[in-house]
């Protein structure tokens, strides 16, 4: 009696969601407004910088659409966002891109910040010639050979000569023999990274101490930071995220480790002053990445656009923009940008071939400085390169000492 | 007769689900495997009493090992099936007997440990894909009677084959409820001691249980691989898994056939269709969870129980037996 | 019987829907004594916890000096006067015997207007004790243990002892110790002592006389001595198996449910 | 050497956060895997009082710390003790669901960026070539304070005999009137509170995230594991051996294997010696 009554239910419920999902596959609209599903990392591991990245997409959107919304031929199509949560687990992540193309009929992707997940529903998505999938968090190599991936974001690889370089150079002057290499190894992109950063400073003559590992959110670097001193370590490389430099930075000066330090964070000033690290133990650490909007502004490259997003973000969610913000902002603008180029939203194609024609000057909005292709073009084999900066702090900001490339 | 009704109904309501969309699919083969992973635990933890926190490692053993088998030697989901599932049983009668020298929370703290330990040697190891994973497994093709071109992707074939599986785990382990074998584990769960002065190898019983529990996640791993298409370290963890499977049995109610399946719908599958923001859902999830396990100790299939019953209290016949063999065990102790 | 001390009306209790003590009634004064005796599974011990607030009864009324305590925490129970030396001791492992008995103070503690600290009377009354303040309580032998548990529980200043089996598992020398000092605490402390144990002879120097026979309900016996072939007779009047033989404790806790 | 003195200092916060536990998990049984949300919101608050109350660094610890017992104490009545007579798992199964709601809430609140509480103490010391902080000397002086406070309150009151004989035998001592509604609530008091001084004081060396609460769980279970359920004076040798495993562990395999050794450490110590290292009580079911 009691097993078969709950069985009944068990089996009831089942049948339940089963008929009414059934009916609820949704067309897409009725052409006066497009819909965009966006995969984002709002909760779980990835979630702190997922956050910006979604608000910075939301930011775009709104922008798209105060103006009246994408102009298609002589209509104004306004753009309607499906936000699906991935929790950072691939496994959801499948599912929510799955629900996205199925329930809300999207033919059109941004977000994914996580690469864990962004492998996961890739092959939902690698053979649909029907899907465009604009990657703006994601560094893992790879996504980008994909007929359906666009990838506006600065890859793992980006960075590196560029470090490397200033890495030698700083060992150079030091008159130092090797170079310390820290990686954050919950980061898919550093399994790529690193052997090649590792590989160009042994090119260079140098040994490396490492690379050794640590993990995203550690609040201890003991280890790490005696493994430099006892190699006698002068240059780190550093690959991981902002918050992980300050607390490693931190502690590394309170250990007695006065070296000086090169990494790819994209430490913002809040992450300084929530970590309360001192401007004396930020002396020698530098930070290279995609220009920062306060970077271009000081460098006055793409100035008033990068402004412009910043003072809107800001406005908007009372805190500067993060990581992956302004690719996230420019992702969004750029697949605009492609689909009024284009005059359709459906014909999907046309829409790829106008990504790939698609020049700088056809996205006025970008808020990064954008490294034009062959034919001024954003895009070569679907990814887009960038401007780097140095930056060192000053006490108060992280200001540009100088721009690379 | 009757009694094959409830299977029929899962059947039918799985077949039902077979009808829909991709999502529906993905949806459905996701939460069917987080199902298996918590029925496969609820033969240890609901039936043995030993509260397996590391369930995820034999999950993640299954998967891995299709993975690698698939990418790296070209196997079949089928010879996939069998190697992995067999690496995980064997991986587990050799861990399985060095954990259960502990008890209770001990017990749970430890695999708890083997999960850490699993996921930091995945995700450290390049051969086993590291933090990087491992993508590109293939899947099988169309099942014949969908035709050439009748389910693109294989995604109604995985689904269909996943939900053999979950019924396949399903009826094993109501198999082994009513056998000797689950009856004399639950008597163990209440009173080990008990049991052993009763001649019974407690050890024994309770490594088939952890190894039947290894078997049958490492089968649920297998499926995920292939439905997934790309593995990597995150979904075995204690966090993702473990946890999962653990509330799952917990809400659904400990040694209840059916309350994983109940608890998986409510839980797994259900906040899919609710249209909350993602931090109103966590909300959400944490309060359902709570409120089951405070309000309905015995979880979601004694509540349904109940109310069939008409509010009438359950009483375990198992508790009574319990009481009666003590009493005896006692009688004989002191007064023979 | 003079003034009643406790009052036990009708209980019935038992575990998980089975009635272990069916309609049981009796009551004790300040200094009289109460034999419980009966088989292992006749459910002395159920009776005990019962009245210690340990298994909530089914129906029936429990009064401490007429003040009704059916429903009180066991804790509040023991507060109220009535403590309870459990079976097979139960000594606070990891404590020391200052510890244990330290536990002892805090329901007598909650009494407003007790008398003074028993502690140095009740370590004249074991000295054995006295001796052994700073050693681990489980690291003592069996009788001391047994005297360990009832110290604590006279600790608590009780107007009511409840004793569960102290002779078990003693050699019979300690048992006879065991027993010269539970008459000494209900005749010259006046408290009332309900003992529950297996053989009558233990308990009749103990109780002085007034005993029940448990058998799932009680039977009075009015045995002026220690007579045990009255004992045998008034188990065949209530209907049970001799207790020497294990399938009494199963049919008698357990019979409604076969 | 460095890395031993590391350890040290890691392990008395660990050691606190442990005695807690045991405590909590001691006295009343319940399975408090929420234990590290208390660290978590003392942190939290701490900081919070620092940086936008401009509160001096000791009184945003008193925030910190009172916010902590207050959480404890609000999950110890509204949860668990409703709980009481459920069976283990089921209080696990609601620590958990509490971990989810707070933590969910605490990054809702502030973010999950890690923060550190300005205002410490700073400058460092050396013993031999071994750099020492003074913050972590004070960070570990006040661990190991209040843990022995802790322990003496534990054996010298009556309040601590009669927990100890709660976690001894708790159905025996609520038989000898200890009344035990009140001791869950001196339980979760006092072992919430000394979660509080762990985070509060931890924030001001290392930083704290709202997503750090499970770790520390872990951590202090392994603490437990490593020094037995007994004692809170054992949780001191317990902390500092995890403490120094732990820094011990990332030199010698600096590849990453560092959690799993830790890890393989405890299982070794679990399967030789089932009830810990310095455990001397049996382990109930």
């Amino acid at each position: 009696m009691r097993v078969r009554s709950i069985a009944w239910v068990a089996g009831a419920a089942l049948a339940v969601t089963g008929l009414a999902a059934c009916g609820e596959d949704s067309g897409s609209s009725d052409g006066s407004e497009l819909v965009i599903g966006e995969v984002a990392e709002l909760t779980g591991a990835a979630e702190a910088v997922g956050g910006p990245q979604h608000n910075a997409i939301k930011l775009a959107v709104d922008e798209i659409n105060a103006a009246g919304g994408i102009r298609i031929g002589d209509k104004k199509v306004r753009i309607k966002l499906r936000t699906e949560d991935t929790k950072s687990d691939p496994t959801v992540g499948v599912t929510a891109v799955q629900k996205l193309l199925t329930k809300d009929g999207v033919h059109y992707l941004v977000g994914s910040l996580s690469g864990a997940v962004a492998s996961a529903y890739l092959p939902v998505i690698k053979d649909r010639k029907d899907i465009i999938d604009i990657v703006v968090g994601a560094a893992n190599p790879g996504l980008n050979e994909n007929i359906s991936v666009y990838r506006p974001r600065a890859d793992a690889f980006q960075s590196v000569d560029a470090e490397v370089t200033l890495a030698l150079e700083t060992a150079g002057e030091l008159g130092t023999d090797n170079i310390a290499v820290l990686s954050d190894k919950k980061l898919q992109s550093n399994a790529v990274a690193v052997p090649k950063i590792v590989d160009a400073i042994k090119a260079a003559g140098k040994t490396v101490v490492g690379p050794v590992d640590f993990e995203m959110g550690a609040t201890q670097f003991s280890s790490q930071i005696a493994a430099l001193k006892r190699a006698g370590n002068k240059v780190a490389l550093f690959q991981g995220y902002g918050t992980d430099l300050m607390t490693f930075v931190k502690q590394a000066r309170a250990q007695g480790y006065d070296g000086t330090v090169v990494a790819a964070s994209g430490a913002t000033a809040d992450q300084v002053k929530q970590a309360d690290v001192s401007a004396d133990a930020l002396k020698n650490v530098f930070d290279i990445g995609t220009a920062f909007p306060a970077d271009l502004v000081a460098l006055k490259l793409n100035a008033e656009a990068a402004q412009k997003f910043a003072d809107a973000y800001e406005k908007e969610f009372g805190a500067p923009p993060g990581y992956t913000s302004a690719s996230a902002y420019g992702g969004v603008h750029i697949l605009a940008a492609a689909l009024e180029k284009a005059g359709t939203t459906t014909d999907y194609a046309k829409v790829r071939e106008a990504l790939d024609d698609l020049t700088v000057a056809d996205v006025p909005e970008l808020a990064e400085k954008v490294v034009p292709q062959e034919g001024d073009r954003i895009f070569k084999d679907h990814q887009a390169y960038f401007s780097l900066v140095l930056r060192a702090w000053d006490g108060a900001a992280w200001t540009t000492v100088k721009a690379i490339g | 007769m009757t009694r094959f009704l409830p299977w029929a109904a899962l059947v039918a309501g799985l077949g039902i689900l077979g009808t829909g969309s991709p999502y529906l699919l993905t949806l459905a083969a996701t939460s069917a495997l987080a199902i298996m992973v918590a029925i496969a635990l609820n033969v240890s933890m609901g039936l043995g009493g030993s509260v397996n926190l590391g369930v995820g490692v034999f999950y993640g053993c299954g998967a891995y090992g299709a993975a690698l088998l698939n990418t790296k030697q070209g196997y079949s989901l089928g010879a996939s099936l069998v190697v992995a599932v067999a690496i995980a049983v064997v991986v587990s009668l050799i861990v399985g007997p060095l954990l259960l020298r502990t008890r209770s929370l001990y017990f749970a703290i430890s695999t708890l440990a083997l999960n850490g330990i699993f996921v930091d040697i995945v995700a450290s190891n390049d051969d086993l894909g590291g933090e990087l994973g491992i993508p590109g497994i293939t899947r099988p093709g169309p099942l014949p009677f969908f035709g050439e071109d009748g389910d693109p992707g294989s995604l109604r074939t995985m689904y269909l084959l996943i939900c053999v599986a979950l019924v396949a785990v399903l009826a094993v382990f109501a198999a082994i409820r009513g056998h000797r074998v689950g009856r004399t584990l639950e008597a163990i769960r209440e009173d080990e001691l008990l049991c052993q002065s009763l001649g019974y190898t407690t050890l024994g019983y309770r490594v088939f249980a952890f190894t039947v529990t290894a078997g049958l996640a490492a089968v649920a791993g297998v499926f995920y691989a292939f439905v997934i298409q790309y593995v990597n370290p995150g979904p075995f963890s204690f966090l993702t898994s473990s946890f999962q499977a653990f509330v799952i049995v917990a809400v659904g109610g400990a040694a209840r056939t059916w309350g994983p399946i109940l608890a998986g719908i409510v839980l797994v599958a259900g906040p899919s269709f609710l249209e909350f923001s993602a931090t109103t859902n966590q909300y959400v999830y944490g309060g359902v969870l709570l409120a089951i396990v405070i309000f309905l100790p015995g979880g979601l299939a004694a509540g349904v129980d109940r109310l069939a019953r008409g509010g009438a209290a359950t009483t375990s016949s198992l508790r009574r037996t319990l009481a009666r063999l003590k009493h005896t065990r006692e009688s004989e102790g002191e007064l023979s | 019987m003079s003034e009643s001390l406790l009052t036990v009306e009708s209980l019935v209790a038992g575990y998980h829907g089975s009635r272990v003590i069916d309609d049981v009634s009796f009551s004790v004064g300040p200094g009289e004594g109460l034999g419980v005796v009966g088989a292992n599974g006749a459910g002395k011990s159920t009776l005990l916890r019962t009245i210690s607030g340990l298994v909530a009864p089914a129906s029936g009324r429990i009064l401490l000096e007429g003040r009704d305590i059916t429903r009180l925490s066991p804790d509040r129970i023991a507060r109220a006067g009535v403590l309870h030396v459990p079976e097979g001791r139960r000594v606070f492992s990891g404590l020391t015997v200052h510890e244990n008995l330290r536990t002892g103070t805090i329901a007598g503690a909650a009494r407003a207007g007790s008398s003074a600290d028993p502690y140095d009377a009740v370590l004249d009354l074991f000295p054995r004790l006295r001796e052994r303040l700073n050693q681990q309580a489980q690291t003592m032998s069996g009788g001391e243990q047994q005297m360990l548990a009832i110290a604590r529980a006279l600790m608590g200043r009780p107007s009511v002892l409840l004793v569960d089996e102290p002779a078990m598992g003693l050699a019979p020398v300690v048992v006879k110790r065991v027993a010269e000092h539970l008459r000494t605490i209900r005749e010259h402390w006046g408290v009332a002592l309900v003992v529950a144990e297996q053989s009558a002879n233990n308990v009749d120097g103990i109780v002085g006389g007034h005993q029940l026979l448990v058998d799932g309900r009680l039977r009075e016996v009015d045995s002026g001595g220690s007579d045990r072939a009255n004992l045998l007779a008034a188990y065949r009047a209530a209907g049970a198996d001799v207790p020497t033989t294990a399938r009494s404790g199963r049919a008698l806790t357990d019979g409604k449910n076969e | 050497m460095q890395e031993l003195l590391n350890g040290v200092a890691q392990g008395t916060v660990y050691a606190l956060i442990a005695a807690g536990l045991v405590l909590i998990f001691g006295v009343v049984r319940v399975p408090h895997f929420a234990h590290g949300e208390s660290v978590m919101v003392s942190g939290m608050m701490t900081c919070w009082a620092v940086t936008s109350l401009h509160l001096p660094v000791l009184l945003g610890a008193a925030v910190g710390v009172a916010a902590s017992v207050g959480y404890g104490l609000f999950l110890c009545f509204a949860v668990y003790w409703p709980m009481r007579n459920h069976p283990e798992w089921n209080l696990l199964a609601s620590s958990l669901g509490a971990v989810v709601i707070t933590q969910t809430a605490a990054i809702a609140i502030w973010t999950s960026t890690p923060r550190v509480t300005p205002g410490g103490v700073s400058g460092s010391f050396e013993i031999g070539d071994a750099i020492i902080p003074w913050s972590w000397a004070v960070l570990a002086a006040i661990s190991a304070a209040v843990i022995g406070a802790t322990a003496l309150l534990v054996s010298r009151t009556t309040a601590g005999v009669s927990m100890k004989a709660m976690a001894a035998d708790a159905e025996t001592a609520q038989l000898m009137g200890i009344p035990v509604r009140k001791n869950w609530a001196i339980a979760f008091a006092v072992g919430s509170a000394l979660a509080g001084v762990a985070g509060s004081v931890y924030s001001t060396v290392f930083p704290v995230s709202t997503t750090l609460g499970l770790d520390v769980t872990f951590s202090a279970l392994v603490v437990i594991i490593l020094a037995g359920i007994g004692s809170v004076a054992h949780v001191l040798w317990g902390g500092v051996l995890l403490g120094v495993v732990e820094a011990v562990a990332g030199t010698v395999f600096p590849g990453g294997y560092q959690d799993s050794m830790v890890f393989l450490f405890m299982l070794v110590v679990l399967v030789a010696r089932p009830n810990g290292l310095f455990g001397l009580e049996r382990a109930r079911d």
